[in-house]
């Protein structure tokens, strides 16, 4: 758009000549992306204390293959190359913190490149892509590796190795045994929540820790990179249904709290269901869009064959972004009015 | 089409210029259902392969013998005939297979890319070229399933042919649904690279029809 | 058994949804959704055709073929009522409904090569469904192809302006697409046993 | 009425031909399929119970989830060597198919899956025989599923545990039915001998 | 600041919050700038048929000679600025970008006003035609930035009676203060313009909007408005931008203008609070529009001031008077950042819409580049037409202008507030200039 100024006078100096506006907003698309990822370093934090260097490993791994991807595919495809703008290492880091500590170093190998390759740049790259590029290298490798992905071992005592004692996730208890089981096991409620709030179980490694992502969330909040109608309406509708439809004896005795707090669904709604490319950028829309993967997730949780349903509601809703804010556009100003008048 | 194009050409054009899988987008169906093995996709190829030639055969050889006015009808029941035909014969003596993929059998009914020949080539041309076109395409058709499910096969089970290769099952997502579909743009995509890299196609995928 | 019906219904939408999990008619889905106004049309034409096929073929499977044991000409026949339905569709509509007809007249054409027109009846033979059952497998499954439409329609044009790898432009980056859709609904698998 | 003629003629004649075309690939299919079916049938059965002389008959039938299956009871000259049950559970994806075969003794001699639609590479674990050999030698209180290592009980295959589940419920189905029914005369015969 | 807190600010939904910069120079009172050596007085000021020269080379003017006569309705009349010879009638580079036929005059320094001038004491006894013709004859326009022809403004159809006049002075451009000082310097001449507006239109209540960030100058308007009960002062609220006549509607009012319509729909007319004063200045002195207020600021000079400016004036001598360029300078915008344009030489002259001269250093204009769209929604928030301008922008840049327009493209007024927000730094508003050409080409 810059256009060479021409000085005419000899005495002016060069001016530079550009259709307006002439002045910017502080943001930008960098500055954004690393933000979030910065706003993800108290999660890092926690899965590295809980789950040592294995975590440490799975978290390199991811984040060097998803730049080497992106940087790999642009040059394929004679593009500019655009690792600063930061969208590839957040990928990686939001790939990695979905993943068990204990998965073996080429499942986030494989997770990543079909993040990067296929669900991003094959689609056209930043912004263009339909499926939360995370989520989809997560899914491919659960049902790849399925075994071991559904396989989960308990916060790590030693720094250095995971124990091989491997424990079923509290959602996997929950379904499979019934709360009781959990209670077996943390004694009391009290103490469940407060071991799922700090992070103290078995899950994903950025999962685990409440405390830790609700630190992060609060950041982006704040700072306006994020808003509530995605996360809110998905999260409170997941502790509705699951608290009226929940309960193994009958309607209203679900347990909310612990469906809230367990499972990806913390991570997911905040910083995986708000990725803006993916979902609908029409705000009413994204409330809607919240809602339903709600629904989807409980339905998954408490009918569907797999413990966690939060990664499988955020792609299906994905599916549909387009189509709400198609369907959702608000109506522009003076429409309404328009009609009235005859032109 | 017409005569002139030696049988040489006709049935190179049907197993590459006009692939019905990867070029005329034909059938695609079957081309994704039962890939995940290639013994599969090779007896799905074959009994098209048979229900092409035979229809092409038996539409030439009637030719003047329909009343235009019926003729779509009776490709249609000619086509239906020959695939009640494969459709028993294979439940007899393929049961494991059929077992996974008889839908599939019986809707080669259904396939566009055997109704299409038969009325823009059969019905215009002598027994020799129309039987040469079915082997072409039919065989095409073969081809194209058997490179998919090789493709999957292996990487889906480690094996081709059933015959165990690799110890382990290295992405089992290829054999089932979501792979068939991967596979398939997977490969449409290399083949155009190909075609544009070496024989300057334009290489937008085709266009879509059954 | 109502509760069965329902069942068949949500899993032949959702769950085994014909164009996701179960690799049929493809040739239409990828052929010719790219406008929502065609999507929607062909939904409903197709949604039709299913039923009216399925209560039709069911009949005739019952009252006729097993008891004379013509269970191996059902291609043929099946196939036979889907082009004569179609045919006498095109002509009725035509005359009594010529507004409906301009609407939704073309795609009754693609239907007689339809494989998914086909598949209702003979997966309702193969399961021996019961009247009510047949009905709820096409309807179920008229809707979920619907609904795989409309997806699809709606993220097409999206599509439409992402500069997508030369090679990949078209079919190829559309069966990718459908992949990762079909990824998505894996979601729902498991939730219902037939 | 010449030309109406002159289109139906030529489509009846293809009609009858087709017909008879068809007709002919029945004719020599349809035995072949109906034999491949018995023999199949025969032969899983056999294997259930390999000591057995006699053809095997059915004894009767019950239902599972509301489908009907047969029991057999198998002989070597008259006497009883095992019984065999069809049974089904309702696995991850689909109902599980499977053959139950019980000894005298009222423990497990063998478990056959016959059909199943788990999803390929996790349900269909339990198709392996490490996982379905466990059941051997088992009796009716010891068919419960655990996570997690077990000699008592039956080990779920990880990562397919409803898959798992769904066998072991239809095999405890059918061995409570065999019991049911013969269980009797067997504990019987065991006083017998206690006195 | 009672006067903010009178009521709730009134305001639309959507917009912006650029930094407002106006501490540069809106406590500065507005100086008289020197009477340039020449003028160069471009023939056509306003939207609308331009106008054909009276005058030939070497021919002797007086100020407030009429130079350039109206060929159409949709036109207004040009006049001498100074008294001198006309030394030049050609094409010279003109603010909004094409070079225009210009009448130059050199300035004698006598300045004196041309000959019959009628001044009129009594003014509110004319009728409102006589009234309307005075605004006609002594060349009004918008000076708000649009410059319409004025009496076409107050001429509306029958079928659309007016009942509200809204003087516009919430001058929601950043750096600018011209308006804030009109209002602050000569309220008194504003609100008996604002008078003559209502008497022409027959129109019982009379609003002037006011950015609540101006607390002296909704003072001031409100004891110049004191004596009269049917004008009213609303304190506005602070954000761009409030000033675009369908948003101050909306907020005062509370009327929406139908889209693709005009604010004389919902019985309507928005004038500049400048407009009012150039008004009164016709009807009591007969004086024809030569001179307005024109801020001059920026970090890209070194004293920023108000100036009260000729028609015609070079920009090059505003910015000398205002200490020249600093050494960073890199952008002149005619106009404020948000929606002026920027110039690629300071030998434009000043004109009927010219409301201020912004000078921006090297290190505020940005030379990033843009990337894709994000779709992180934040252009459709901000946008006050609630348009989608993403997609709109994505349709466009791929050249699908029919989808953009599908997408209300035509509805956008081009107030940049998409552009301002979106941190893919995409330019949609280029976009959308570009777009309508195109469609309009395809028009025709
Ligand atoms: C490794 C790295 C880390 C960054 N961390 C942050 C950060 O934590 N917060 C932030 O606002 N910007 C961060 N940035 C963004 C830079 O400040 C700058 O905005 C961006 O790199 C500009 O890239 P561009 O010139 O290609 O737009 C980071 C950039 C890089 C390369
Ligand atoms: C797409 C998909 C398919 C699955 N298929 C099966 C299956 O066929 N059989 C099964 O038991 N579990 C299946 N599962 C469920 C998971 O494997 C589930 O986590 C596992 O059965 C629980 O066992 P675990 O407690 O050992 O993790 C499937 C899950 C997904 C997401
Ligand atoms: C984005 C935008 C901002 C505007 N801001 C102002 C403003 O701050 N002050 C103003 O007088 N006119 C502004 N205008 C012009 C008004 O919309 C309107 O044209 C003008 O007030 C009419 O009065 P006039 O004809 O006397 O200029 C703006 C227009 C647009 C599109
Ligand atoms: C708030 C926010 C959330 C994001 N979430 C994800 C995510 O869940 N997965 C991902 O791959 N990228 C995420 N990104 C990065 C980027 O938007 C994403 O890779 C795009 O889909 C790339 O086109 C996120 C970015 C932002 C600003
Ligand atoms: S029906 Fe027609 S349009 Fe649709 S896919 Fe087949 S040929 Fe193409
Ligand atoms: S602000 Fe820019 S990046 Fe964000 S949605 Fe609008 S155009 Fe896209
Ligand atoms: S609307 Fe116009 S620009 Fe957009 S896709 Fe269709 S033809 Fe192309
Ligand atoms: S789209 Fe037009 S009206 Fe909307 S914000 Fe952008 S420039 Fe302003
Ligand atoms: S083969 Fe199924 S639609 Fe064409």
């Amino acid at each position: 758009m810059e256009a060479p100024a021409k000085a005419l006078a000899k005495e002016q100096p060069k001016l530079i000549v550009s259709i307006g506006p002439h002045v910017h907003d502080v943001e930008s698309t960098a500055k954004i992306m690393w933000t979030v990822s910065a706003a993800l370093l108290p999660a890092v934090i926690m899965s590295v204390i809980y789950f040592g260097m294995p975590a440490i490993m799975v978290i390199l791994v991811c984040l060097l293959t998803s730049l080497a991807a992106e940087a790999g595919m642009q040059w394929l495809l004679k593009k500019p190359i655009t690792l600063t703008d930061g969208s590839a290492f957040l990928t990686g880091l939001l790939l990695a913190l979905n993943l068990p500590a204990n998965a073996p170093l080429y499942i986030p190998f494989i997770g990543s490149v079909v993040a990067i390759m296929i669900a991003k740049q094959l689609f056209g790259g930043l912004g263009y892509n339909i499926f939360n590029p995370a989520l989809v290298g997560r899914a491919f490798v659960l049902i790849s590796f399925a075994k071991i992905m559904t396989t989960f071992v308990a916060p790590a005592t030693t720094f250095m190795a995971l124990d091989a004692k491997t424990t079923a996730t509290p959602l996997v208890l929950l379904k499979e045994e019934g709360i009781s089981k959990l209670l077996e096991i943390y004694h009391t409620k009290a103490l469940l929540y407060r071991d799922l709030f700090l992070g103290n179980r078995a899950g994903s490694l950025g999962e685990t820790s409440v405390i830790a992502l609700l630190l992060g969330a609060a950041f982006l909040l704040a700072k306006r990179y994020i808003t509530w109608h995605i996360p809110i309406p998905f999260i409170a509708t997941v502790g509705i249904l699951t608290w009226i439809f929940g309960g193994k004896d009958g309607l209203m005795t679900g347990d909310p709290i612990l469906h809230m707090m367990s499972g990806g669904l913390i991570l997911g709604a905040f910083f995986m269901a708000t990725d803006y490319v993916t979902g609908p950028s029409v705000r009413s829309a994204q409330v809607v869009f919240g809602i339903c993967a709600g629904i989807l997730t409980t339905l998954i949780r408490l009918k569907g064959g797999y413990p966690e349903g939060v990664m499988f509601a955020i792609l299906l809703m994905n599916c549909f972004a387009p189509l709400l804010d198609r369907g959702m556009r608000s109506r522009v100003f003076g429409k309404a009015e328009a009609k009235g008048v005859k032109k | 089409m017409s005569n002139n194009v030696s049988l040489g050409t006709l049935f190179k054009n049907g197993v590459f210029g006009e692939n019905p899988v990867f070029r005329l987008a034909l059938s695609l169906c079957p081309a994704v259902a039962v890939t995940s093995g290639v013994k599969n996709g090779f007896l799905m190829g074959a009994a098209v392969l048979f229900v092409m030639t035979m229809t092409n055969v038996t539409v030439s050889l009637l030719r003047n013998f329909i009343n235009p006015k019926v003729r779509i009808p009776s490709y249609v029941f000619i086509t239906a005939t020959w695939v009640t035909v494969i459709d028993q014969v294979m439940s007899a003596y393929q049961r494991a297979v059929y077992k996974e993929m008889g839908l599939y059998i019986m809707l080669i009914v259904a396939f566009a890319i055997i109704l299409s020949r038969a009325e823009m080539f059969a019905s215009k041309n002598k027994l020799l070229p129309s039987f040469v076109d079915g082997v072409g395409m039919g065989v095409g058709f073969l081809l194209a399933l058997m490179l998919l499910g090789v493709f999957r096969e292996f990487l889906g089970k480690g094996s081709l042919w059933g015959a165990q290769i690799l110890p382990g099952k290295p992405l089992l997502i290829a054999i089932m649904p979501t792979g068939g579909f991967f596979a398939m743009g997977l490969v449409m995509g290399w083949l155009n690279w190909i075609d544009r890299k070496f024989f300057g196609g334009t290489g937008g995928g085709g266009g879509g029809h059954h | 058994m109502w509760q069965h019906v329902l069942t068949i219904f949500i899993a032949s939408a959702l769950i085994n949804n014909f164009v996701f999990t179960r690799y049929l008619g493809l040739c239409i889905f990828f052929g010719v959704t790219k406008r929502m106004e065609t999507a929607i049309g062909m939904s409903f034409t197709f949604t039709a055709v299913m039923l009216v096929e399925a209560v039709l073929n069911w009949v005739i499977y019952t009252y006729v073929m097993v008891p004379y044991h013509l269970g191996f000409l059902k291609i043929v026949i099946f196939i036979g009522t889907v082009a004569a339905f179609v045919q006498a569709a095109d002509t009725i509509m035509k005359k009594v409904a010529p507004a409906l007809y301009y609407k939704l007249g073309i795609y009754l054409a693609l239907i007689v090569t339809n494989c998914i027109i086909l598949a209702v009846p003979l997966l309702n033979a193969d399961e021996n469904y019961s009247l009510f059952e047949s009905m709820a497998l096409a309807v179920g499954s008229g809707l979920g192809f619907s609904l795989a439409l409309i997806i699809m329609a709606s993220i097409r044009e999206k599509l439409e302006l992402a500069d997508v790898p030369k090679s990949f432009q078209g079919l190829p980056i559309s069966f990718v697409l459908t992949g990762l859709i079909a990824l998505a609904f894996l979601g729902f698998s498991g939730m219902i046993t037939l | 009425m010449k030309d109406i003629l002159k289109i139906t003629l030529p489509l009846v004649v293809i009609f009858v031909v087709a017909g008879i075309i068809m007709g002919v690939t029945y004719q020599h299919t349809y035995p072949v399929r109906f034999q491949a079916e018995k023999k199949e049938k025969e032969e899983a059965l056999k294997e259930m119970a390999p000591s057995a002389t006699d053809p095997i008959k059915p004894a009767g039938t019950w239902t599972v989830a509301n489908k009907a299956y047969e029991y057999y009871e198998a002989t070597s000259n008259g006497k009883p060597v095992d019984y065999i049950a069809e049974t089904a559970g309702k696995g991850y994806s689909s109902y599980i198919k499977m053959l139950v075969s019980l000894g005298p003794d009222m423990k497990i001699s063998d478990v056959k899956v016959l059909d199943m639609n788990e999803t390929p590479g996790l349900g269909d674990q339990i198709l392996e025989k490490s996982f379905l050999d466990q059941f051997k030698g088992k009796s009716l209180s010891q068919i419960v599923l655990v996570k997690g290592e077990t000699k008592e009980n039956i080990q779920a295959v990880s990562g397919a545990t409803y898959s798992s589940r769904g066998v072991t419920n239809g095999v405890k189905d059918a061995v409570q039915l065999l019991v049911d029914k013969y269980g009797a005369g067997i504990k019987m015969a065991a006083q017998e001998v206690a006195k | 600041m009672e006067a903010t807190t009178i009521k709730a600010e009134a305001t639309f939904s959507g917009g912006v919050h650029p930094a407002g910069e106006k501490e540069l120079t809106a406590h500065k009172p507005s100086i008289r700038a020197a009477i340039p050596k020449r003028v160069i007085i471009p023939l056509s000021q306003h939207i609308g048929a331009p106008t054909k020269p009276l005058v030939v080379v070497g021919q002797e003017v007086k100020k407030g000679e009429k130079i350039g006569e109206t060929t159409g309705f949709v036109s207004a009349p040009v006049h001498a600025s100074v008294s001198g010879k006309v030394v030049a009638l050609g094409n010279f580079p003109h603010s909004l970008g094409m070079d225009v036929p210009s009448v130059v005059i050199e300035s004698n320094g006598k300045d004196e006003w041309v000959a019959g001038l009628k001044e009129t004491a009594d003014y509110n006894l004319l009728n409102p035609d006589e009234l309307k013709k005075m605004v006609q004859d002594a060349g009004i326009v918008g000076m708000g930035g649009a410059t319409f022809p004025t009496h076409v403004k107050l001429s509306p159809p029958k079928e659309k009676p007016i009942d509200v006049v809204i003087l516009n002075g919430a001058e929601c451009e950043p750096y600018l203060t011209s308006d804030h000082r009109l209002m602050l310097e000569k309220p008194t001449e504003i609100i008996e313009g604002l008078k003559i507006l209502m008497k022409i239109l027959g129109v019982k209540k009379g609003y002037i909007g006011i950015e609540a960030n101006k607390p002296d100058a909704i003072e001031s308007m409100k004891k110049a408005a004191a004596g009269s009960p049917d004008i009213h002062v609303w304190p506005v609220k602070v954000k761009y931008p409030q000033g675009a006549e369908k948003m101050l509607i909306k907020a005062i009012a509370g009327r929406t203008v139908p889209a693709g319509g005009l604010p004389m729909d919902v019985g309507v007319v928005v004038q500049n609070v400048g407009t009012a004063e150039a008004i009164y200045n016709a009807v009591r002195y007969g004086r024809p529009l030569i001179e307005r207020y024109v801020t001059v600021t920026g970090r890209g000079v070194k004293e920023p001031k108000n100036f009260i400016v000729r028609i015609g004036t070079p920009f090059a001598q505003l910015v000398e008077e205002a200490g020249g360029l600093t050494d960073s300078a890199a952008k002149v915008i005619a106009g404020g950042p948000m929606m002026g344009m920027s110039q690629y030489t300071l030998d434009v002259p000043v004109i009927k819409g010219t409301s201020g001269i912004t000078v921006l250093p090297k290190s505020e204009v940005s030379t990033k580049s843009y990337g894709p769209c994000i779709r992180c929604g934040r252009c459709i928030d901000v946008c006050p037409m609630k348009l989608q301008p993403s997609l709109i922008g994505i349709f466009i840049e791929k050249g699908h202008y029919l989808d953009a327009k599908d997408y209300n493209l035509m509805d956008c007024f081009e107030c940049g507030s998409c552009t301002f927000v979106c941190p893919a730094n995409r330019p949609i508003v280029q976009w959308v200039k570009k777009a309508k050409k195109e469609l309009a080409k395809k028009k025709n």
